[in-house]
């Protein structure tokens, strides 16, 4: 039942904060930060719950829905699925406490925000591919209210073209999906994941279905050129938005590519990988290369998600465990990360009100804090040993390079430039003298801090143990790269 | 020779295609209302003739309901009729496309 | 020998009716057609012996149907200078597509073989009554429903805002 | 003996990791907790050395630390043999004289507690550094050095220069670090293990075909050239000079430049593997050292001049090892700390005396500054290879390990270096000590003992560390994977043309500084071209910001206009495309129902009649009904 509760703590606290007396602006983020507390909890009990030793799907619940369709209430945790919902909670805990001063319809603000996170859990843990959907949904659609309200600058085209954007890679997906329920026709009709595991798609099938699950999912995850809805969205989206969404939503992508793409269509994957990696390729140096050039902050944060999701997505496309273990702590250890990110980039502006870099300066002074936490977040960026995201880079890139030695190499060389724009920021940002009008700034309040910290604390616990995760998310890859067979 | 099924079928396709180029044409919106009963009758008159010639009564049933139906819209659709009016002072039909944005 | 003569007589009575209905310029002379032609139905029934049915259907077209469209031309302000604008241009596009429907549904009855001809016997009122009661008692009570609805709904639209 | 090691660099981390918890709080006290957890550091590494001596060995310990499937398994490990050890007591020491010294020279700054918890980090990567096993725990510790480096040249980061010092450090160091990832993906590719002895043992065995040994070999010594400022990845380091002086002194001195001399030591049998490479390693350093020399002879900053020297002592270091001279290397690489921390140090007694880096400006501070100058010039004596200070030794055992692997035109930059080397250093000493004071420098006075005693201590050390040399010798030849050498070469006249070329230089300097016999100002005119190139050090810097500037920067901010215009561009022409299709098919909706029933019926007609003319036996289906 775990998971269930896992599911109805963000409904019902969204549906609390909607009955809340609207004239009680406080009590909103109160409530959401208890909801968040409790799905915290729920899901580190979920953590302890799940069975290392045994691996494999565990704390499954299955109900059937729609019999007629073959449609189930179905779902369970994996390592993979284990790892991505304590992402999900920590992130969702830190966007509520750095979303601690919204002003503007607090209610509804909060409530979106869970229901959002309802939807990412639902997807982390669906094992019917129509839950999957349905929750996926569920987890785009909210980024439109959230962004075209409570956004800033061109909100409205952000949130147009970013919904629009991933409702056409649903659509993709969808294509995707019901071919995989017509398509292998032996079990009947049904959605549930083991079933049509169980199926062996002909290899023209898997041919087919694959890129285009691939490419819906490979747009939610920031896959090159379908990547330009995230700076944009990011950039218009409120904080705790910006810190969802490059922190889990963007996750959404890969997770599936992951487990439909690789799980279902081993044989699809295993075709279009050499081509999809050069994409990948480009994400990463491409993303890092954009992003050196951008002069708004969060467009810079933006661009580098791009580069890091090309990480993910190469360790994914190499089709070596080692790479899809890199891939999966990548894609944590990035989510915590480019929440850190998000997060503080809300709060200099909310100090300074400008998001241009080259108006900053100096700010190190002042906001020791925010500069501590942000060369942290730097590092873990630039793959900084002692932080998690390098041990996940080092495991794609030896996974991938034990399978595309000379393509790894100019992967590789995406950490370079990544040092080169981190840290020009940096020193834009908080180096060199203080300027006049940010003689009055305030370094980080309570909330603010207690946010920053559990995030760099998280970063720098698995940087210095990854084995704590790894571990887990070993049990999941295993049994995928079992299914691979021959792949070196 | 006698009068078949054959024979009310065809008159109350008659009378029904009567009614649908009525509907299509008419730009007064009362007229239109009127051709949209006769569809009504043509539909109740061969319910009636299929009951009466198949010997089942449920087809009688049926062209009561319908006959309430048409009824109950005549009433709700001359209301719309006169709300209209009172509103655009006109119940020409080309001159309200309010549905066009 | 009669009855042939009577549904012919009928079945025109309607169709001209019918015509005038669609095509009449005066309201008065569409709502004249749509009182003849319900009248002409109703002795269609009774030819089929649906007796009761024809009844019905004379009192609510021709006593409640009509009788609405009276007061909606008078309300609408029609009944002084009721000549209607002429029918609008789809004249011959919707009359091609009303034709060429009627003869596509003509031309299936007319092949489809129908069952012989079992002579309409009158069916009791009785009986008529206990169906409702019975078999068809759920969408009796939904349709009690809807003319509630529509009671309602049409006083309040019709009689628009208190001002 | 190993069961305690690991405590060397935990000491310092923890010291740490306490002081920046304290914070604020912890001004006053946290010089003296980080200053204490390296004393200990110290003593229990001089306790390690002790027992390394007694029981030569290589003994290593590792922990896992993950493991991953696919048959990957990654550890934390320590590898104790007497390079390690070595390495241990000299960055225990440099670091325990430089933060003692702090404690003086940073008195009063704001950052205090910043300072000493990054020194202490810099302390424990560098130990981690040192001790690591594999390769995985030795790129982290890597990273972690330069990462502490970068902390502390960007110290004073509300200056600029010292903001763009740090930033360039990094990502230069962070250039050649590539190379050495790289290197380790390749020898994860083929050997599967990132164990430094079973590299080692597989590179022996030939398992490391081909070309692979070479391109290996020279992968990991990019990492080696960057963090060691070798040519063309030693941009960073003059402007490292930005940070704190103890700074330079430990990190841009002693220390972690030498990692990619220690680099190349620990991972000697991969080198050794590759003759290409080796012979790379040789003329790189070579050239790097003379390039530095030349460039150090003409720089007014008194910091600059040791740093530029700095590179230069450290390209005399690859030399050696480019040589197999694994011995000479380290043991230049010891004595190398002492004496240029001490020259560091002591220049930050003049800087902190009158508070200027620049020489000009400086003169006839020696009566002043007595223990100072007294030092600095053991320290000088030292770095030109006079007899019998230590730097005589070490530099004499490095020629010749050249002149034994036959590199005559090597052994022929070397003596050049050494006449370049004793001219600069001289230079620095005469300007700054000798001659008139200038008048408003009269009031600088010396600094306080706590700063004075490392200098003491340091000289000491300069003078005498030379005449362990053959113990030396003797026990760092037991470390794991030195080339099995038997006796030193030697040569008669080498030490004696390396003494002349040395006198040569020092005279020269003499003449031209002290008696100004000869006027620097005109060799200046004379040789301007030359002279500006060397000031300009040969316009490195420019090409490489040329390079950056008009290459990489102006490419970013092209693909920043083609993402915008042309991929974002298109996405929107597909908006556009759709919109404008709205707006043309917005023009079917006439908005009159009657319209629309029409179409649907029409449409119902199409329907039908093309369903009975494609499919006539609809008919048939009818007709049987």
């Amino acid at each position: 039942m775990l998971l269930s509760f896992l599911l109805a703590v963000p409904v019902i606290t969204a549906l609390v904060i909607m009955f809340l007396p609207r004239e009680r602006t406080t009590w909103p983020r109160w409530v959401a930060l208890t909801g968040t507390v409790m799905t915290l909890i729920i899901s580190c009990r979920i953590l302890l719950g799940y069975d290392l030793g045994a691996a494999g799907f565990q704390l499954g619940e299955a109900r059937e829905l729609l019999p007629a369709l073959g449609i189930k209430y179905a779902v369970a945790v994996d390592g993979m699925g284990l790892v991505m919902i304590i992402l999900t909670a920590v992130i969702i805990f830190c966007g509520v406490l750095a979303s601690w001063e919204v002003q503007e319809r607090p209610q509804e603000f909060f409530a979106f925000l869970l229901v959002l996170v309802t939807g990412v859990f639902g997807v982390f843990m669906a094992r019917d591919l129509f839950l999957f959907f349905l929750f996926y949904e569920l987890a785009v659609l909210p980024m439109y209210l959230l962004i075209g309200i409570w956004g800033t600058g061109a909100k409205e085209y952000s949130a147009m073209k970013l919904t629009i954007y991933l409702m056409a890679g649903s659509a993709l997906m969808l294509v995707g999906i019901l071919a995989l329920y017509f398509g292998g026709g032996g079990y009947g009709h049904s959605f549930l994941l083991d079933d049509i595991a169980r199926q062996s798609f002909s290899r023209n099938f898997q041919a087919i279905v694959f890129p285009v699950l691939f490419l819906g999912f490979g747009i939610l995850a920031g896959f090159w050129p379908f990547h330009t809805w995230s700076p944009d969205g990011h950039a218009s989206a409120p904080t705790a938005v910006s810190m969802l969404h490059a922190g889990v939503l963007m996750k959404l992508g890969a997770f599936g590519i992951i487990r439909l793409g690789l799980e279902l269509l081993p044989a699809g994957a295993q075709m279009w990988a050499p081509y999809l990696v050069v994409f990948t390729l480009i994400n990463i140096v491409y993303g890092a290369l954009v992003a050196m050039a951008q002069t708004d902050l969060k467009y810079v944060v933006a661009y580098s998600s791009v580069s890091h999701m090309g990480i993910v997505l190469l360790g994914i496309c190499a089709l070596h465990p080692v790479a899809l273990n890199g891939a999966v702590l990548q894609m944590f250890s990035h989510g915590i990360m480019t929440g850190l990110f998000f997060a503080l980039v809300g709060m200099i502006y909310g100090r300074t009100h400008t998001r241009d870099i080259r108006e900053m300066g100096g700010l190190g002074r002042r906001t020791p804090y925010l500069a501590l936490a942000f060369i942290i977040a730097g590092l873990v960026s630039l793959g900084l040993p002692g932080f998690s995201g390098f041990i996940a880079e080092i495991l794609v890139f030896i996974g991938a390079f034990k399978v595309y030695p000379w393509l790894t190499i100019i992967a590789v060389t995406g950490i370079l430039f990544t040092a080169i724009y981190i840290l020009r920021v940096v020193q834009k940002i908080f180096f060199g003298p203080e300027k006049d009008k940010f003689e009055n700034l305030k370094d980080a309040n309570l909330m603010e801090k207690a946010c920053l910290a559990i995030l760099m604390l998280i970063l720098l616990g698995v940087g210095v143990y990854p084995a704590m995760l790894v571990n887990i998310i070993n049990t999941s890859v295993t049994s995928m790269a079992a299914v691979w067979g021959g792949t070196p | 020779m006698s009068i078949s099924l054959t024979h009310y079928l065809v008159l109350s396709t008659v009378l029904f295609a009567l009614g649908l180029y009525g509907v299509f044409t008419r730009r007064n919106a009362v007229a239109l209302l009127l051709a949209v009963e006769l569809i009504m009758l043509a539909v109740a008159l061969n319910f009636t003739a299929g009951a009466q010639f198949w010997g089942k009564p449920g087809g009688l049933i049926f062209a009561i309901f319908i006959i309430t139906i048409a009824a109950a819209e005549a009433a709700v659709g001359l209301a719309l009729v006169i709300a209209i009016y009172r509103n655009q002072k006109d119940v020409d039909l080309d001159r309200l496309t309010i549905l066009r944005w | 020998m009669a009855t042939i003569i009577g549904f012919y007589l009928l079945a025109l009575l309607a169709i001209g009716a019918g015509i005038m209905l669609v095509n009449s310029r005066n309201l008065l002379h569409a709502l004249l057609g749509l009182a003849v032609a319900s009248l002409a139905v109703a002795g269609l029934m009774l030819g089929l012996r649906a007796e009761f049915l024809a009844l019905v259907l004379v009192l609510i077209y021709v006593g409640a149907v009509v009788v609405l469209g009276v007061f909606a031309v008078m309300l609408t302000g029609h009944f002084e200078k009721s000549v209607l604008p002429p029918s609008n241009e789809l004249k011959i596009l919707g009359g091609g597509t009303a034709l060429a429907l009627l003869v596509l549904v003509t031309g299936v009855i007319l092949i489809q073989p129908l069952p012989p001809d079992a002579v309409p016997a009158q069916v009791p009122i009785q009986k008529l009554g206990v169906l409702l009661m019975t078999d068809y008692v759920l969408p009796f009570e939904l349709v009690s429903v809807l003319l509630l609805a529509v009671l309602v709904g049409a006083i309040v639209i019709a009689r628009g805002k208190e001002d | 003996m190993i069961a305690h090691v690991w405590l060397v660099p935990a000491l310092p981390l923890l010291a740490a990791i306490l002081v920046s918890a304290a914070g604020q709080r912890s001004a006053r006290l946290a010089g003296s907790i980080t200053t204490g957890a390296v004393f200990f550091s110290l003593i229990m590494a001089l306790n390690v050395l002790a027992g390394l001596i007694s029981t030569p060995g290589v003994e290593q310990v590792s922990m896992v630390w993950l493991r991953s499937a696919g048959n990957l398994s990654m550890e934390l490990g320590m590898l104790v043999d007497p390079l390690s050890v070595i390495m241990l007591v000299i960055v225990c020491f440099i670091s325990l004289m430089v933060q003692i010294y702090s404690l003086g020279y940073m008195a009063g700054d704001k950052g205090i507690t910043r300072y000493f918890s990054f020194m202490s980090f810099f302390t424990f990567s560098m130990l981690g550094l040192v001790l690591a096993n594999n390769l995985i725990t030795l790129y982290m510790f890597w990273e972690l050095v330069g990462l502490s480096s970068y902390l502390l040249i960007g110290f004073w980061y509300h200056k600029p220069e010292a903001a763009d010092a740090a930033k360039k450090a990094f990502i230069v160091t962070r250039f050649g670090d590539l190379g050495f990832l790289i290197g380790i993906l390749v020898l994860a590719y083929f050997l599967n293990t990132f164990n430094i002895l079973e590299v080692g043992e597989a590179v022996k065995d030939g398992r490391l075909t081909g070309q692979w040994s070479t391109i290996v070999a020279l992968l990991i010594f990019a990492g080696a050239a960057g963090k060691s400022a070798q040519f063309p990845l030693h941009v960073w380091l003059p402007d490292a000079m930005e940070g704190p002086t103890p700074v330079s002194a430990l990190i841009h001195a002693a220390t972690m430049v030498a990692a990619g001399v220690f680099l190349v030591a620990r991972l000697f049998p991969v080198f050794a593997a590759s003759e290409t490479a080796l012979m790379i390693i040789a003329y790189l350093g070579g050239f790097t050292a003379l390039l530095a020399a030349t460039v150090a002879c003409v720089q007014n900053d008194i910091k600059r001049i040791l740093a530029y020297s700095t590179m230069s002592q450290l390209g005399y270091m690859m030399m050696a090892l480019g040589c197999r001279d694994y011995i000479a290397g380290m043991f230049h690489l010891t004595t190398h700390a002492v004496f240029k921390a001490l020259l560091f140090l002591a220049a930050g007694s003049v800087i902190h005396a009158i508070h200027t880096n620049d020489i000009r400006q400086m003169g006839g501070l020696g009566p002043r500054l007595k223990i100072t100058a007294a030092t600095m010039l053991v320290a000088a004596l030292a770095l030109s290879g006079i007899p019998p200070f230590s730097g005589f030794f070490s530099k004499d055992a490095i020629l010749m390990g050249i002149w034994a692997a036959g590199r005559m035109d090597l052994l022929m930059v070397g003596i050049v270096t050494a006449f370049l080397t004793t001219f600069y250093v001289f230079r620095l000493w005469i300007v700054v000590f000798a001659g008139h004071p200038a008048e408003k420098k009269r009031q600088a006075h010396e600094s306080p003992w706590i700063m004075a005693i490392p200098l003491m201590v340091l000289a000491l050390l300069a003078l005498s560390l030379g005449w362990l040399g053959e113990n030396f010798r003797h026990f760092i030849s037991a470390s794991w994977g030195a080339p099995q050498v038997g006796e030193a070469p030697h040569h008669r006249l080498i030490p004696m043309f390396a003494f002349l070329a040395s006198l040569a230089g020092f005279g020269w300097a003499y003449l031209v500084y002290f008696k100004k016999t000869i006027s620097a100002r005109l060799l200046a005119r004379r040789f301007a071209g030359t002279y500006k190139l060397l000031e300009r050090k040969y316009y490195i810097d420019e090409i490489y910001i040329f390079l950056v500037r008009q290459g990489m920067f102006v490419f970013s901010r092209g693909l920043a206009w083609f993402d915008r215009y042309v991929v974002d561009g298109m996405v929107n022409r597909v908006g556009e495309f759709f919109r404008l299709a709205g707006k043309g098919t917005r023009l079917l909706q006439v908005g009159r129902l009657q319209a629309y029933l029409l179409a649907f019926f029409l449409g119902l007609v199409v329907i039908m009649v093309s369903v009975l003319m494609t499919h006539p036996e609809i008919m048939e289906i009818i007709k049987s009904k």
